[in-house]
């Protein structure tokens, strides 16, 4: 019988959706920084 | 945590433990690895509020060191917070009574930007009571954001044109 | 494979193997699992080449149904390409003679694009040929790349002025 | 004594890294693109 099993939907621990959201706003900055340079590096 | 046979709901009892423990009482996580557990986790003398895009990680053998390293960190161990995106587990090991868990997610500390991870454990009953498991083994490795590393030399691909 | 007490050497090579055999021939892949393996692996029933983020996953359990599903989809199984990002080690089981290994990359086949994933692998010495390992468990996980979700509701967040 | 180990540098398996770069352009195209909608979203 099989017996492995996933979850496949999101869960937090010690923290909310809300209260994570700040630190991933300032992952997304820090990512898009790099865009930037990138984007401008090749001009 | 009680043996029923789904694995899920036992994986997901530990996760929570686990996590939530590191919270409550890192003085009482080693409590949660077998004696002889091999741990590979966060390095946390490095600065968390930094712009990288991972983290590095240190090894660690036995419980003894196991409990210096969370009591030795323990403030910014308290600070963490975990968003697991998605599990999966399987019964391993001799007679099958053993649990692989791999988890993917992120995770933050206080004021520090998300990390993104994924994490892999091995849960075995322990000896004197089958009821409760050990982690014989736990690794941690980070997964840096995707830095659109866009190279010239990528054919038909014009940044400001895709912007 | 040679048990050199260097789980390193013995990963490494056994990772090789691995997808390399899925290349070169798909027919001989479930040789290298245990009668009773577990396997979540990719859904090949679902087109890859698409915009989709990540790919779902199915799972099998036994030698036999292994090689049926890798058989069934010779075809795409034998076009994957690998990147390994980093990978990690741990002897673990009774008497700490299985290995864990968690290795992060990308994936891709013919024509596709790349798909971020993470897996998970528990070998065990074959118990005829304890110079041999059979993969008694295999997880393998996509890790949707990050979709810059940007909320209105992220306080100081202005895309334009970011990019 | 510690037995677990690490390789922290990048390998590659039935294919070269030139080869792989146009799989992973194409990623590129398809996360920017998403990104594209997103901003376009919040206009």
């Amino acid at each position: 019988t099989l017996t492995s099993e996933s979850i496949e939907y999101p869960f937090y621990i010690n923290t909310t959706e809300e209260e994570f959201a700040s630190a991933r706003a300032q992952r997304h900055e820090i990512t898009l920084k790099v865009l930037r340079k990138e984007i401008n590096r090749l001009e | 945590m009680s043996t029923s046979t789904n694995v899920k709901e036992i994986g997901y009892a530990f996760l929570k433990t686990y996590y939530q423990r590191m919270r409550n009482d890192p003085s009482k996580i080693h409590h949660l690895y077998s004696a002889t557990a091999e741990l590979t986790h966060v390095d946390y003398q490095v600065d968390l509020i930094s712009d990288k895009p991972s983290l590095p990680t240190i090894k660690l053998i036995g419980k003894d060191n196991i409990n210096k390293y969370y009591t030795r960190h323990s403030k910014k161990v308290t600070t963490v917070k975990v968003k697991v995106d998605s599990c999966d587990f399987q019964f391993t090991g001799s007679n099958n009574v053993s649990i692989l868990i791999l988890a993917v997610g992120e995770m933050c500390w206080s004021q520090t930007p998300s990390y993104r991870f994924c994490q892999t454990f091995i849960l075995t009953p322990a000896t004197n009571n089958p009821e409760i498991y050990d982690v014989t083994n736990d690794i941690l490795r980070f997964i840096p954001e995707v830095t659109l590393t866009l190279h010239e030399t990528e054919p038909n691909f014009d940044p400001k044109a895709a912007l």
